[in-house]
Formats: C-alpha cells, structure tokens, sequence
C-alpha cells in the first residue's frame, strides 16, 4: 500500500483478528460445548471456556451410539455415508461436466446450443422445489437407499458444466492446433491436454461439490430409509429434533463439530487450488 | 425371515425404547424380523411415509400423530384397518381391552379401529414442587390459582411462572375437551368432511387473553410450538410447565428438583368441572401393498406391542398412557403408580367422564396445516400484535378454507 | 468468444452430453413437468383422488394474503443477507488487501464457514441463542434486553438472516479480496499521487472497479438466500414464530411437505421455477458479458 | 522435403472475402516471408496451409499433392505459434515427444530425435523443466524443437518472435536463420516487422487487406517497391513521399522546386526518397527547416518540414552531426534513388 | 519548477540492497532519462522520489525541500506509469480532473486547465469517452494529460511507452520530447530501450545492478562511455570488443594483429569499436570472415568471427553491399573511434 503509516496496518491487523474472532465464535462455541457434560451445557450461563470432557465426548459419539437413543447408526458410519456421497457425487458431476463441456466447446453440431441451455436452466432448480416427482422417479428405478439414488439425481450439473465451458474457451485456440497439428484426437487431446489444463478448475469444483455433496440434508433425509445409510448433516437435524426431550447438546456440539471437520478440511487443505479456480474463472 | 418395516418418530431416548421393543421382538420369534427407522418428526415421518406410498416403497408399519388422522382415514386405499389386519391374519384382537379415551378416537363412525393406539399422550399440568413451596403455595386446580401461583412464582424469584408447548393441543384442543366446549361443527369432524371450525367462541379467547395478558409481568412466558420450552422447566426458570404427559421421561432425567403432575387446571367461568382431556401421541397405521404373509408378521408384532407388559413398561419409562385397560392395571401392580405419585394424572385425565362429542377428539382434514396456522396466530396473539378474538377469528378462517380444500381433495 | 477451430462433427459428441442429458432429463426434465403437472392438480396426499383443476391452484395462491407477503418476506431476507454478508466481507478483504503480508493468513482463518452445511449453522445459531440457555440471550439479558425467538418475529428474522449471512461471508471475502488484488497497483498509486487519501481511494476508486465482483456477488448471494438457507430456516426458526420468517422456499416445503397440499406447493415450486429461470437467465447474461473496463 | 504451390487460393469468412486469389509457388528448401499489418490475412494464409482453416476456392500443393482435405497431422508440416502453444502442464522433453508419441514411433527414436533436436538448440539442459520455468527465449527454442523434432517437410511460423523483447528478437531471428538453413526445410514465416522480414526471407510476400502487393528477394522490395504501400513498408524509418506533377524526366514538387527523375512519366505523381539516401548538398534541391534532431549515436535523424509545403520529411545523416533545430538544411539524393509513383493507383512507374 | 537532488540514496529489501548511494543533481526544468536492463532498479529510483517506495537511506530534495517523509501527493509531482493506470470507470475528462478535485479547486479553473491540456494533447474529441474505448497511443496521452494538469514541480515517467508498437512509440517519443521543452517541467524518464534513451534525454543515467555507471549527455554516452556495460548498452548493433594487451600506444590483439590507439595505457584491455565506425579498408586490422549478411535497406550488417580468434563482429555497412558468405572483409577504424577498457576492472582507460 501506499500509506507507509505503522497505525494504518495494525488498524488494519486489529479489524481483521476481529472480523476472524467474529466469524470463529460459533465454532469456538461450539467447541467449547462438545467439551463439557451435558448438565453443565443447561446451566445459564453456558461455558465459555472449553471443559475436559471433549475426549469423553468425542470417545462416547464417535465410538459409541452417539446421543442417546437417536437409534440411528454410528456416528463414523454416518461420517463414512456422507465421505461417500460427497466423494461420488463430486467425481461424478466433474466427469459428466467435462464430457459435455467439451462436447459443447470443442465441436459444432446440431443442437449444440440447445444441449447447453437444457442443462444450464434446468439444473438451476434447487432439489428442494422439485422433490416429490424426482422421488417418485427415483422410487421407480428402485435407487431408493442406495449410494446410486443418493447421489445420481443430484449428478447433473449445470455451474460445473458452464463452468468448465468457460475454462475451456480461455485455453487457447493454439493447444488444440498443435495438438491436431501433433495428429491428436479428440479423446486424446481430451486426456493429454484438457484434463491436466484445468486441474486448478477441477480442484476448485471438486472443494464446492464435495462440500455440496457432504453438506445435502433434505434429498438423503427422505430417499434413505435403512439407519445404515443415514448421513451425518442429516443426523444433526434429527438430534436437534430429539434435543427437545434430551438436550443432550454437549453430543449435539461434538457431531457438529465432526460434521464440519471434513468439509472444512477439504477447504483449507485445497485452498490454494481453490482459490485459484473459483476467482480466475467463474468470475 | 420375512423383513417388518416399522417407520416412527421418536427420537432420544424413546428412540432407543423403540428399539429395544423391536429387538425383543424379534428375539422373541424366528419368522419375523422388525426393522425400525427413525424418520424425524412426526410431520417429518408422515410425509416420509406418504412419499414412499406414492412411490411404491411404503412400510409396513408407520407411526403418525393424532392430527394426521383424517388424511390417513380418508385415504382408503392406502391404509390397511389395523382390526382387519388382526382379524385377516388371526390374531386376537378386542377393542374393548383399551381405553375408551384412547381408542374412540381412531374408530369409525361403525366402531372400526383404524391404527394401533401405540404412544397416546395427553397434556397435564407439570409442576416445581420445591419452587411452588417455596413461593407458599399449592398446587393449582383452576386457572385462577394457577394466575396466582404464577404471581407468586414469579414474586419470589423465578423468571416465569407457567409456560406451555403444544399450544394448539393444550390451549384449544384441550381446554375446549375439558370444558365440553365444541372445536368444531359435526362432532368435532367425526360426522362428516364438511364440518366448520368454532373454536372461536367467547370462552377460548377470554382464556387466551387471559393468558396473554399474564405475559406482562411474565406470569407466563412463551417458549415455543412443541417442546422447546422443556428448559425452562428443567433449569428452574419457570414453575409451571403444561404440556404432554410424555415428558415424564425427560423430566425425571433433566429436573434437579422435586417436580409433580397434576391434572390440567379449570376454569371456573367456564365450567364448574371437568370434563375430560383428548389424547394425543401417535397411532400405528399400516399400509397396504404387501405380502399377506408380511401382515401376518405385523399383526403378530402389533398383539405383542399391546402386551401389558411392554406397554406397562412403555407407560412407566415414556409417561405416555397405558393404552390397555390390563397394562394399567398392571402398573397399578406393580405399585408403580403409589412409588411415582402423579404419573396416574393422564389415566385419570383421559376417564374422568365418558367422552362426550366434544371430547372424543377431533377428526379435522388437513389438521396439521390448520395447526401451524393456529400457531401462527397464537403466536401473533404473544407477541401482542392482534388480541386473542382477533387470532382465534383469523385462525377459524384460515382453518376452514384448509377444511373445504381438504373435502376436494378426498371427494 | 468462440472457439476458432474445431474438431470435424462426428457421434462424438453427442455421446459426450449424453450422461448428462440423459441425468438431466430423467432427474430434472420429467420431475419438473410433473411438478407442472400437479400444480394444475387437487390431489389428496396419497395421490389417490385427484381432480383437474386449471389455474385454481394458482388463484388461491394469489389470493392467499400469507402468501403474497411472504414474496415480500424472502426479499427482504435475501436483501438482508447479500447486503450484511457482503459489506462484512467488503470492509474485511479491503482491510486485508492493505497487509501486505498475511492476507493469505487471514484468508485462511475467514474461508472455512463456507465448509459449514447450513443446517449445521442454523444447530449453532440456535444454540448460541437459545433463550433459555443460550450465551447471547444471557448477555442480552444482562443489557436489559429479552431474547426470545420463538416469540418474536423480527428477532427470529435477524437470527436467520445473520446465520445464513455468515455462512456466506467467508464466500464473499474470498471474490472481494481476489477483485481487489487483481486491481492493477499503478491504479492506486495513481490515486495516491492524485492525493486521494485511503477512504477516498476505496471509495472512488477500489470500489467502482469491483463494481462487476460487487454485481456477481449480488446474484450469487441473492440465489443463496433464496434457495440454500432453507436448511438454516428449517433447523433454526421451522418458519416461525407466527410466519415471520417463511421464505418461499421454506414455504414450498412446509405446504407440500407438512401440509401435503401438493397442488399448492407445485403451484409455487412452479412460480419458483420462473423465478429461478430469471435470475438465471441474468446471471448467465451477466457471466457471459462480464462488465468489464 | 517440399516446394508449396498456392493457386489461386481465396478465402472469405461468410460474405467478407479476406485473402482474394493467392498465387505463389514457394521452393523446395526457400525460406518465405509473409509481411503485412494487422489484420492483413497473414495468418489465415499460413493457415490454410497447415488445414486449420479450410480452403474457401482454390488449391494447396505440398510438394506434388493437393492437400486441401487433408488432416493437418497428415500434411507434414511443423507449426511455430506467437505464444509458442506449449503445453504448459508436460515437460519440454514430453512437449517435443508429443507428436511422435501419438505417431507411435518407438521409444528409443524418440529419445534420439529429442536430444538431437535438444542439441541443435541447446535446451539440453532444460528438458525435463515445465515451460513456465523457461524465459522467452528458451519457450521459443523449445517450440522450435517440437517443431524440428517431427521432421516435416514444411515449417510454418506464426510471428513466433513477437513476445520477445528487442535483444532476443535479434538474436532468435539469426538463430532461425542459421537453423533453417543448415535444416533446408521449407519454410513460410510470418511477421508485421519488416525488419524480421528483411533479415529473414529468401523472398518477402507483401500482403495488404487480403492482396498480395509484391512478392520478391529482400532487396528487390528495398530497391524497387511495387507500390507506395510497400515502399512506405519497407525500410525505417520510411521513405518520404513528396507530391508533384511529372513531366518530361522530371518532377515539379508543390513549392517549386523541380527534380530530374530520368522517367517519362507523366501526370500526378508521387516522389519517394528514403531518409538514409538523403545527403546534405549546398543548394540540393530538398530544403528542410530542422524542427527536431534525434541522435541515435551511429546516426543522426533530422526531422523537418519540406520548405513551401507541410510535407513532414526525414533524413538520416552518418554519425552524430552538429546541426541545430532550427537550421535550414538542403538535401540532394542520387536521381537512381528516387521512386516515382502514380498518385492515383499509388503503384510504381516504372521506366 | 524545481531541480532534483538525490544524496547518498540507498534503498534496501530487507537485507537485499538494490540501489546503492546514487547521487544526483537534476536541474530545473531538465529531462532525465534513467536507463538499464531489467531489475536495475530503475522504477525503485523513480518511485522513490514519487514517495511512493520508502528511503533506505540518503535523502531526495525536491526544490529546496527534503521530501524524504512527505506522502506522494504532498511532493508536486505527477507520474505517468507503464500501463498508463487510468481509472478505467471515469471518463477521460474524469480522468484528469480528479486530482484537481481533490484539490479542491473550483470547476471553472478544473474545466480550463483540462481543456487546456486536452488541447496540447489533441484529445479534446476523446473527453467523454472511457479509456477502454481509446487505443493504446490515445491512452498514453490521456495519462500525459492527467499530469499536465496538474502542473506539478516534476513529471515522473515509469516506461510509459513500452505498451506501444514500435511505429507509435516513435511518435510518441518525439511527442513527448516536444511537450516537456515546450512545458519546461523538470522530468526523470525511466527506460530499458537505450533508443529511447538516447532521443529523450537531456542526460541519461545508466544504472546496472543499483549502481550508476554513468550519468551525462547521450553523446558523451557515444562518445565516451564509461565502461564495457555503457559501451555495450548504448548503441546498435552493439559495440565490438575484442580483447587484447596494451603497450605504447598500441593493443595487440589475440591473433596478433597490433592496432594503434595513442594510449599510454598497458595491461589486459578490451578494445571497443562500433559495427557503424568499422570501414571496409584492404589491409585494415580487422579481418573477418562473413558468415552471415542482413540487408535492411539503409544498411548492410556483416555477422562474422574476427579471424585467427573465436570473438564475434559486426560490421555494419551504408547501403546494400556486394558482399557474400564466406567472403574474408577488413576493415580499419578511426583512432577517435577506438575505445580502451581495462579487462578486470571493465572501467573505461582514460588517456
Ligand atoms: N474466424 C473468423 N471469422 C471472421 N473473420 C475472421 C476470422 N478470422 C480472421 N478474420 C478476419 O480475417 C482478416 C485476416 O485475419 P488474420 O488473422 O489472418 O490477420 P493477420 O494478418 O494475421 O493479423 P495479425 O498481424 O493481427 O495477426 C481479419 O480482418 C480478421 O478480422
Ligand atoms: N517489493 C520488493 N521486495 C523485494 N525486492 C524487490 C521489490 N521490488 C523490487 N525488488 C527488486 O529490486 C530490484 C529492482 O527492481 P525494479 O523494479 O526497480 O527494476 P527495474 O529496473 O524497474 O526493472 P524493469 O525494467 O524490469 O521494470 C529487482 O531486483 C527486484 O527484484
Ligand atoms: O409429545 P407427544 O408425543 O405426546 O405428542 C404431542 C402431540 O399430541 C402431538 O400432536
Ligand atoms: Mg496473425
Ligand atoms: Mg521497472
């Protein structure tokens, strides 16, 4: 910055440490309640400080049942259906959004734009507003409780194909001229050139996928039956249900705080990568 | 082994009860296997159920809320009529084991029992024996002991004096059951699709406005539509808690205090004695569209559900009511009810008097609809935005265009 | 900004779009014709009695005053937390653009909520507030101010809002920070020179050259409230107290899925659907044509 | 090994006709320059020779086959691109090998005519860094080699110096030169520099808006320019122009002053001098007020007004001179470097 | 108006020292061009004196005023940067203003000076238009126009032409040379292009690696450089240097040959001549071996290897020459044109 002033940059380092304090607080809390007893979590005030029962806690929800009787699977098998749904529908819409991407960027053919605008409209529509038809379609090809109705239904992606259709028309005309110059195909060049050219894109849409994936609560609550095949954001809704007979909230905290940890990981440990694709292009 | 879906909505520790009935079921016989799911909420578990129906995918077995009555009755051909079922697959069934508080509700106008009384509720009065001690006073009866208790209460120290969830089934359902005083037209709804809202009658709002008016001095405090409120009880920030005798559960797990029930308080300007309350909790319907075999297996499960000894424990653990006359007696054995004084209070709530048309219940269609709005509007009347004659003239309206759409939609 | 050259037409690619217009067509297309469908539709719950009924479901939408008000209800939202998340993250990132080092840092520790599945910040929302054992009533109370949520509507609709404001803050930050950065240096100096002093620098300068970040983020932000907070919604208020923070969404959901009035509710999801193809069609607008100096 | 056979090529873009009938037999081992300003069609010829762009009427011949359909993998050509179309995420090595991999030549023949290439341009050192690890220079030389590597009958060059800065320019001009040479392929190169295409080209093609306006040895353009457009292009800084009327071996300038030409020509003409053949000469015929001097070191350019007229005029003088804004200079230049055009068709009159 | 001084300037990155103790006095109303390969810290110099990078050490004096600790827009100066930096939401007119208003000055006295300026700058059509709607060389005076207006003590340029193509810049150089005689505004001009330099400057400063080789004339630049780097860096084709011993008055070069300097010098020396001051002379002392020939139309450059050495040379001859590869040429030199540098030190030997 211009202003060489030392005033102006702690101001500046002062506002920000508070804008992170702001920012961290429900998560501070919420640490703070996973470490305490449930009794000590329904005395006013509540703890603002952390308390030792964070490994009890964490031992009991993790290993154990989780709050008592919510009767729905351990909480790492939760963790582990929603690690696969995030995964599955992340690679998958990533996949399906380069192939027609590509299809869409790289040739001219009838209907190319009409291809286009079916997914980029469509898709736009929240799963919560279509619901009960898409349930019913997935009922009638017998996906319900299973990884495929999980995640297939949500795989379709309009922001990841239009997305990639923008990384795709900022590669230079000149890699796909060498390329055909080189005697490269179009699945060749798809593979050699495409894919490893957008791999910052691809990261960064693999950060909000899998987030989106991990983070779907309405469409897992309804198209999964069997408790094996619960997913964690969705136990939380439950247990907050449950919260109202026994505000178990010290269990309540600690099944939050390990339903964000993956996401969370996932966005810090990419964010580079993350970063870098999201403000480059989809700006 | 032949697989029973059982969906239900029971969460925390009851949701472990369930489980536990399960699994001694199955323990208990090698044919069937019971599976339960937890689906959420009651709304949450009857929508899921409803949506599987559609789909072709339903339970065998699903637990749904009083309210939901009338959409599960009038939907024919997707409800199976637990009497039926027994009656198809075998099974000993009579109706006159239950309680007739219980059971008339789920009866057709011909005495048909449609579900399986599973979890029947009904609201008392909960109290904090050491804080009403503490403030000099007694238990409350009528609602004007139950203004001065509050007064007292709150005189004393506490943060609130009464509050209540539930609103709809406490506030309205209730009060006009115990005061035999009419929801509604056509028998409350069990005469007939095309029956009106009257709740709006001068005894219920003079009641709201009563209890609206003892927010100001926090007589009474809201604290939300179903158990939210549950806190201020345990933590000892309000003396007085109304709501299902279900609670009992929680209660005994979360109060630090000497706490008792008592029976919902009168009030005197509108009746010089109780009639009697109206149940709530759940019912247990089953669902068309599988294999005979598979209800046999159900209803086999159903028989063993209805047992005094589950339901005597169910009673004793959950506080929900003993649905049959012998597992009432059986608690009574057990001398359950002489160690835990109070936990008679629903039994004795439910058979005060023989259920008149007011108080055998309701049997409204799109009631849960009409109960958000209810809420709605009660919710406007606490926050001092409309008076209680305006929320109850509002909700009665709003109420019957839900009632004609519904009559529509099941013609 | 088309490609110059391509690759000679084949089936190629009409194999390439094939997974995803065939997901589309079966997950999207056929649902929403259905939801079309219904809208037209007075059905009992269970689909068994159905009647056609033209555009009645529509007319009782337009008469019915709870809904028209909850149009107005969720804009209000959305304004409020584009607006809140947005100039959170505005003054944020313009603080962090002025260090030189450690905007990374603070990016780091500002980027996370984004991670945070709404129905997870509306359980931690709740909790904080919670009138009975939350901090923030506590503090509250200790200022002479009650908290209580379940009973006041504008408190519930500020719950909500800043819940869903500050799941999106982190977003935000991130777009506001990579606009500043990208700002040529020179530009700034320039205005230095010119003798703007630092706020009138973001003022005339930093903050209309990321005007088209600024708009992005408009459209963005306002999708989010409309459709993503339904989580937060439903975990923290369940649309409550007395309606006052039913967003349309929320509404949709509670109509089809509590009131299982599904005529109605595919009546809206139908007026969402246009809604939704609009500030699309904005948005695709706006992205293909960046505003750009 | 390759001559190229343009016939009467042509090009339009729907309606907008971009290269109209191009004609030009290029030889076995020549190297071509297609000079012309932006926009000229320079690139859109050279394309159509590498099939990236189809051919609208018209033929390509490489060597004795007609190309036009084919595939550019099969035309057996090498392309250099201004931004060097590297592929950023392979190595240089794997950037060169690319071509022969998918030719599906054997491991070990790609080793050899990777190094060997490597060594010609002596980026051996650097073939396993990514291109983004490369300064300017060494992208260009790896985008040589990939091209040097394939053993094609034809280079083509898409003004492949523009991104460097000056110093390299030069010194990547002369190292193409010299490799063209040894290699003695075929080559088409193109550039908006006349100075590149001076240097380079064993025969300049001067395109303006889709013509071809001369197409000739270096000096023939320097020497005797077809048109005022080549002329002005051709040579820095550029040829003056002066108007006046012809007549009778000579041209009267509009202030006067008559120059003896030696042509026949007449009417309205244009007379063109270029600054460096300008020499300063008591009562030369070319009088100049000096309005700003620029010492370059080696030379000195004097910039002026032709006196009697606004035609701005330039002279480029040896060495560092002492002339002085402001001083009247008089200049004469040899009557075999003056270059008449006809004011009208702007092309040359030749005698 | 106002002159420079810098004294004993330092600047350091943490423990990297990236200028080291320039010292200067620039005169009022003089044109300074700071020139050098890229990294010199050229922008730093200037950036320091716009107060826009901090002192290490030292002090910079504009006027009579140390400025060491006043923020940029307190020191009167106007900078006009590489990219030109206007901001791209005002209109042009905005543009110039918003320094004035700023300033507070009153619209009428806004409204003339930027008229005025528009005016020298002949952008008065351009006022209400964005720059994105300008071309390059009409963004470049836009950018001049933002400084006139301000009328400041001192115009600071940062490259401001090198986003130019080389025809514009040319124009420009001599536009910009015009206006700062005309407007008489002290001026430090910081450039790589030593073609630039040469043409601007009043003096030019040549900084390499934070040092200052040297500082005076452009001609003195030519005539006398200071040391190999200057020598190197100042003309093109670069100076020859072949490297030799010194004895009375004459270098003997490392094939042997002996060539008079009247120096007194001795030792190990480069000696110094130009491709432009190297005349074809039978018998000259520099004999070389042609090995490759650029024509560009004025002149002719002989690319060779001085013979019976491995040491490159350019000759650069009038004209189009005769002369072929492989032809064996030499040339002779004017004793004024040799220059002397002492091999270690590579500092110029003064007679
Ligand atoms: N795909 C296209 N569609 C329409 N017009 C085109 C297309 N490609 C090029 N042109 C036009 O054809 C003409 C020649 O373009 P070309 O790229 O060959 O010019 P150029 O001489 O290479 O210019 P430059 O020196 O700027 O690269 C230009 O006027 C250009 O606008
Ligand atoms: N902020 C900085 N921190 C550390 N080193 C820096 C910084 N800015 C510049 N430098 C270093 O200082 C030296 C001088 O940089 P400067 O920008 O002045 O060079 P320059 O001569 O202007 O080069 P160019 O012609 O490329 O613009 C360079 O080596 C550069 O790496
Ligand atoms: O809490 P429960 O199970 O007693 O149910 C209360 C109400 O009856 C639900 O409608
Ligand atoms: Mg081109
Ligand atoms: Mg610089």
């Amino acid at each position: 910055m211009v202003e060489n002033r030392p005033f102006l940059a702690i101001l500046s380092h002062l506002i920000l440490i508070l804008g992170v304090a702001m920012v961290a607080l429900p998560v501070w809390i919420t640490f703070v309640g996973a470490s305490h007893e449930a009794e000590r979590m329904l005395q006013t005030p509540i703890p603002m400080w952390p308390g030792d029962q964070f490994f009890v806690n964490l031992k009991q929800t993790f290993w154990g049942s989780g709050l008592t009787g919510t009767s729905i699977a351990p909480v790492w098998m939760m963790m582990f259906n929603s690690l696969l749904m995030a995964l599955m529908i992340a690679f998958g819409k990533i996949a399906i959004s380069l192939l027609s991407a590509f299809a869409i960027v790289y040739f001219k053919f009838p209907f190319r734009m009409g291809f286009f605008w079916m997914i980029f409209i469509t898709l736009m529509l929240p799963v919560e507003v279509r619901i009960l038809p898409t349930f019913e379609v997935v009922a009638d090809l017998g996906m319900l409780n299973s990884y495929w109705g999980l995640t297939i239904p949500l795989i379709a992606s309009a922001t990841a194909t239009f997305m990639f259709r923008q990384v795709f028309l900022t590669i230079p005309d000149e890699m796909l001229e060498s390329a055909r110059i080189d005697g490269a195909g179009p699945m060749r060049f798809f593979w050699d050139i495409l894919i490893p050219l957008s791999r910052t894109n691809i990261a960064a849409l693999f950060v909000i996928l899998f987030i989106y994936g991990w983070n779907q609560y309405l469409w897992p609550l309804l198209i999964t039956t069997d408790a094996d095949m619960s997913t964690i954001v969705v136990s939380i809704k439950q247990m907050l249900e449950a919260a109202e007979q026994s505000p178990e909230w010290n269990i309540i905290m600690m099944i939050a705080l390990l339903a964000m940890v993956p996401p969370i990981f996932v966005v810090i440990a990419m964010q580079k990568l993350f970063v870098q694709g999201l403000t480059e292009t989809d700006k | 082994q032949t697989e029973i879906n059982w969906w239900h909505a029971m969460g925390g520790t009851n949701g472990e009860r369930i489980d536990k009935m399960a699994a001694d079921f199955n323990a208990s016989q090698s044919d069937y296997v019971v599976k339960p799911s937890y689906k959420g909420n009651y709304t949450e578990t009857m929508t899921a159920a409803i949506a599987a129906f559609r789909a072709g995918e339903q339970p065998h077995l699903v637990q749904v809320f009083e309210v939901g009555t009338a959409t599960m009755m009038a939907a024919k051909g997707a409800i199976y009529p637990v009497e039926k079922l027994m009656a198809d697959a075998g099974e000993p069934f009579n109706g006159d084991d239950y309680l007739p508080a219980v059971v008339s509700y789920y009866q057709t106008p011909e005495g048909e029992l449609l579900s399986m009384p599973f979890n029947s509720s009904t609201p008392v009065l909960w109290y904090n024996a050491d804080a009403l001690e503490a403030a000099g006073v007694e238990v409350p009866g009528t609602w004007e002991e139950v203004d001065a208790a509050a007064k007292a209460l709150v005189d004393n120290g506490m943060k609130c004096g009464i509050s209540f969830g539930w609103q709809s089934w406490v506030m309205i359902e209730n009060f006009s059951a115990w005061h035999d005083l009419a929801l509604g037209t056509k028998e409350n709804g069990f005469a007939g699709f095309d029956t009106e809202l009257t709740f709006n009658n001068d005894q219920v709002a003079a009641r709201l406005q009563a209890v609206a008016d003892m927010q100001a001095d926090n007589k009474f405090v809201y604290g939300g539509r179903r158990g939210d409120s549950l806190p201020m009880f345990t933590n000892g920030e309000c003396g007085m808690w109304m709501n299902s005798s279900a609670y009992y559960g929680s209660i005994v797990g979360q109060a630090k205090f000497k706490f008792g029930q008592t029976m919902l308080p009168l009030d005197k300007t509108v009746a010089d004695a109780p009639q009697n309350s109206i149940i709530g909790g759940a019912t247990l319907w089953a669902l068309q569209g599988h294999e005979s075999d598979e209800y046999k297996g159900l209803a086999q499960f159903l028989t063993y559900l209805s047992s005094p000894e589950v339901q005597a424990w169910w009673h004793q653990e959950t506080g929900y009511v003993p649905i049959t006359k012998a597992a009432a007696e059986l608690s009574k054995e057990q001398g359950f009810y002489e160690s835990n004084p109070g936990t008679d209070t629903a039994i004795k709530q439910l058979s005060l008097n023989t259920p008149t048309a007011n108080s055998r219940g309701l049997r409204f269609g799109n009631f849960v609809q009409i109960r958000d709005v209810i809420n709605e509007e009660m919710e406007a009347l606490w926050a001092g935005n409309i008076s209680a004659q305006e929320a109850l003239d509002n909700a009665a309206n709003r109420g019957n265009d839900l009632l004609r759409k519904f009559e529509r939609s099941v013609k | 900004m088309l490609k110059r050259v391509h690759f000679p037409a084949s089936i190629l690619p009409y194999l390439l779009v094939a997974p995803q217009v065939i997901v589309t067509l079966i997950f999207f297309i056929w649902p929403a014709s259905q939801a079309v469908y219904q809208s037209f539709l007075i059905e009992d719950a269970f689909g068994l009695s159905t009647e056609f009924v033209w555009f009645e479901n529509f007319t009782y939408l337009w008469d019915d005053s709870h809904y028209r008000s909850s149009f107005g209800r969720t804009i209000f939202f959305s304004a409020c937390v584009a607006f809140l998340s947005m100039a959170f993250a505005l003054i944020l990132a313009g603080f962090a653009d002025r260090v030189i080092r450690g905007s990374t840092v603070y990016r780091t520790l500002l980027i996370w909520p984004y991670a945070v599945a709404p129905v997870l910040a509306g359980a931690l929302f709740l909790f904080m507030f919670n009138p009975t054992i939350g901090i923030f009533p506590f503090i509250l109370e200790k200022i002479g101010y009650g908290w209580n949520h379940y009973l006041n509507g504008g408190q519930a609709m500020f719950l909500v809002i800043i819940a869903a404001a500050w799941k999106q803050v982190a977003y935000n930050f991130l777009f506001y920070l990579a606009a500043m950065q990208s700002i040529p240096r020179s530009i700034t100096e320039a205005a230095a020179i010119d003798g703007a002093g630092p706020i009138r620098r973001f003022a005339t300068i930093i903050f209309p050259l990321i005007s088209p970040t600024t708009f992005f983020l408009l459209v963005i932000n306002a999708t989010y409230a409309f459709f993503e907070t339904f989580g937060i919604i439903h975990a923290v208020t369940q649309g409550g107290p007395a309606n006052s923070t039913t967003t349309l969404v929320y509404k949709v959901y509670n109509d089809g899925f509590v009131g299982l009035d599904l005529g109605g509710s595919a009546a809206q999801s139908v007026i969402l659907m246009i809604l939704v193809i609009g500030m699309t069609v904005i948005q695709f607008r706006f992205i293909e044509k960046r505003v750009q100096y | 090994m390759a001559g190229i056979k343009l016939d009467t090529l042509t090009k339009s873009y729907g309606d907008t006709q971009v290269l109209h009938h191009i004609d030009a037999e290029i030889e076995d081992g020549e190297f071509v320059v297609i000079v012309g300003p932006s926009g000229c069609g320079k690139s859109t010829l050279l394309r159509m020779v590498a099939g990236l762009e189809s051919v609208t009427s018209g033929n390509v011949h490489i060597g004795d086959k007609r190309v036009n359909d084919l595939e550019p993998a099969d035309r057996d050509i090498a392309m250099v691109f201004q931004n060097y179309a590297l592929y950023p995420h392979m190595s240089v090595r794997d950037n060169m090998a690319y071509g022969l991999k998918i030719r599906k030549l054997s491991k070990a023949e790609i080793d050899r005519r990777v190094n060997e290439a490597a060594e010609i341009l002596e980026i051996g050192q650097y073939l396993d860094r990514k291109p983004r690890q490369l300064s300017g220079g060494q992208r260009q030389r790896v985008a040589m080699g990939r091209a040097i590597v394939r053993d094609p009958q034809v280079f083509l060059f898409d003004e492949p110096l523009s991104n460097l800065d000056a110093k390299l320019r030069v010194q990547m001009r002369l190292e193409i030169r010299k490799l063209q040479k040894r290699l003695g392929v075929t080559s088409i190169f193109v550039t908006h520099d006349q100075v590149e295409a001076m240097t380079l080209g064993d025969r300049l093609m001067v395109l303006n808006g889709g013509y071809v306006e001369q197409f000739g040895t270096p000096i023939e353009l320097y020497e005797r320019p077809a048109s005022i457009f080549v002329a002005g292009f051709i040579g820095s800084p550029s040829m003056n122009f002066l108007s006046g009327a012809a007549n009778a071996g000579q041209v009267t300038l509009s202030n006067g002053t008559t120059i003896a030409t030696g042509s026949t020509a007449s009417g309205e003409v244009l007379l063109g001098v270029r600054p460096e053949h300008l020499k300063p000469e008591e009562n030369g015929p070319f009088k100049m007020t000096i309005e700003m001097l620029e010492h370059l070191g080696g030379v000195t350019l004097l910039h002026g007004v032709l006196d009697g007229t606004d035609t701005q005029i330039v002279a480029s003088l040896n060495g560092i001179t002492d002339h002085q804004v402001g001083d009247q200079v008089s200049f004469a230049a040899k009557q075999s470097h003056l270059h008449l055009f006809d004011a009208k068709s702007e092309k040359r009159i030749e005698e």
